[in-house]
């Protein structure tokens, strides 16, 4: 009789056989991966690939949140949406592009959005945090919510023909307010509904999140901790910078913080940035 | 001292929509190195088109600008005080923050 | 009255408003874009995600081509393809998907594979290739007939952890012979079904492929041409190293070439490769 | 001579799985620079594992290996006789064709 060596079934060994046979992933990566939850905020240009591949590639949980609907001048970078889904939630269009993909993967949805009032509570929930939103204050509540929940989180953001990749809390990497203390001025932020931005921009920095998240639930490879990848498309030039660690004065992710999972609920993230936690006007 | 300035991230349309600016300065005090301090002030002189406002605030960079000195963020190599040498890249950059 | 400054009509300026507002590209990239055709071939790894940016970005003309059908065991990687899709042709469930995100684009569907038979009369009918085939003989016929039809290739390739990205016979560049002009052994070929491949590389390649087609579609940006990307999944390393030249006596591309549009048919690719026109064993 | 070489592509494989390799090397005839030929045999005698046919074919590597030094097809530095010098890196890399 033969020895039970790992817990996948012959149709899962099937259906995953290709990543597999990648020795630095293996069994033991998509063990972990079945295992783990994670959740994308936001269901646009970055959350769509994000969306894609982490269900693709076996994860166990994927939440979703966005309190939008799918307009059509999405349609240009936010490819898990169809003509279709226009006037639909990204949520629920999302979701169910998810569930075609893969029907063993469990699919939580989140309709309300992320606010200071829920997000300790939402993030709670899964181990990994992937940041696919388009507007500061919600960066913010983000950061300060897996700090105070200690979950790791991967940041992506697009704009243009530029984008920026990084994970941040973990492995004693700073966090979001470490590299940021002070919000820029709100002239200095540009969203993609008034700057615009290239489709594929976001689908590439999208599916470099799906990697990070996949390698941070499976345990493998390294992480981009304390690193920060910066894409320039025009020229598909890839530079990747060493950051600073956490700050030990931060605060939150500092040794004294003030920021705490009982209090982050009334930290006023619109005032703090002079923006607000939507991109339309 | 030749030095390679980029601006990226947006910065760029400050410096007329140009991002990689190869320039030629020397250090006023005649060593052969250059603070950050003294680079910033001859950015703002010699190649900031607009807006000084959405570049610097004081004697440093706005909020949301990281400055990354040969791929490293500034912050570890003393910030204003850090120094740069011949041939030396430095990165201006805003953080983005679309999706 | 109005001049009329461009030729887009209110529904696609909607549309596609978001990448209008990118400076480099505007409405001068998008017209172009519009105007384009572009063939894709392979719908597997690499074809899914490039197929889904190329239909969302607003080409004119998309070919697909593939002789495959779906299974089981490439969506983990392959997110154009559903479940319900397993067993049908690649080529119809990835048109089908690229419609049902943009119904103004034009989508071709050739489902015998690309043979030295047909490569010539396929390729002809494209402004630029997208090479998302999975072996030798195939990448090597593909390059021919991009060189003696000339049309610019977009290359790419991902196997285990790692992927490359590059554009060959564009702009006096070299062509993917001039380079490699002797195949490599047959045992130093690993392809994905033999070695394995973490799915969302081909994700991070194939919207990286679809980047620089949309390049050279609209004219926006410098295409990697006489330029190597080198991605290393597992520490999130991008490396773009400079490449030879064209090698002037390439059989090809070079200044005397023995392969033309007319004898290209007759090249035994199997042979020369000592390898299959397929990953199947 | 500290070099950095790296093994992409599948060749790590030949090479213990490691993809990095830190390496002390001295130019035979007392020279300060190394050519890419006496590098190949200093490789193929310390560091390549097995299957010594997948890395090299006579004296150069096998078709489908690109090598790379500082970033540039050593085809454009002379190829063998192309050199390296004090902390210099050198990839080589397989040809992938899988999708
Ligand atoms: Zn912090
Ligand atoms: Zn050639």
């Amino acid at each position: 009789n033969c020895e039970r060596l790992h817990n996948l079934d012959p149709y899962t060994i099937s259906r995953y056989s290709r990543q597999l046979l990648v020795p630095a992933f293996g069994v033991k990566g998509q063990e972990n991966l079945l295992k783990s939850s994670i959740l994308i905020i936001g269901a646009g240009g970055l959350g769509s690939p994000a969306a894609l591949y982490l269900a693709a590639a076996g994860v166990g949980c994927l939440g979703l949140v966005d309190h939008d609907v799918v307009e059509l001048d999405n349609l240009h970078r936010q490819v898990i949406h169809t003509e279709g889904a226009v006037g639909e939630t990204k949520v629920k269009s999302a979701a169910a592009a998810c569930r075609a993909i893969n029907s063993f993967l469990k699919v939580n949805e989140h309709y309300s959005g992320l606010q200071a009032s829920n997000a300790v509570n939402i993030i709670s929930k899964y181990d990994i945090i992937v940041d696919a939103t388009d507007n500061l204050p919600t960066r913010y509540l983000i950061n300060d919510a897996c700090v105070v929940m200690g979950k790791p989180l991967v940041s992506g953001a697009a704009l243009g023909t530029e984008g920026q990749l990084t994970v941040y809390h973990h492995d004693d990497g700073p966090c979001y307010r470490c590299i940021f203390p002070v919000p820029p001025p709100p002239d200095a932020c540009q969203s993609c509904s008034d700057a615009g931005v290239l489709g594929v921009v976001p689908g590439i920095i999208g599916c470099l999140q799906a990697l990070e998240a996949i390698k941070l639930a499976s345990g493998t490879g390294e992480p981009l901790s304390s690193r920060l990848l910066i894409l320039d498309a025009l020229t598909t030039s890839v530079q990747k910078v060493k950051l600073r660690g956490r700050n030990h004065s931060c605060i939150v992710c500092g040794d004294a913080p003030q920021l705490s999972r009982e209090n982050l609920h009334q930290f006023d993230y619109e005032a703090f940035t002079s923006s607000l936690m939507s991109d339309k006007i | 001292m030749q030095l390679t300035l980029e601006f990226k991230g947006g910065l760029e349309l400050l410096f007329g929509s140009v991002k990689v600016h190869q320039i030629e300065v020397e250090p006023s005090d005649g060593k052969d190195k250059l603070k950050l301090q003294e680079l910033l002030i001859w950015v703002r002189n010699h190649l900031l088109k607009e807006r000084p406002e959405m570049f610097m605030k004081g004697n440093s960079v706005r909020p949301g600008v990281l400055v990354l000195i040969n791929d490293c963020d500034w912050e570890l190599l003393g910030q204003l005080d850090a120094v740069v040498d011949e041939k030396d890249t430095v990165v201006f950059i805003s953080t983005l923050h679309g999706g």
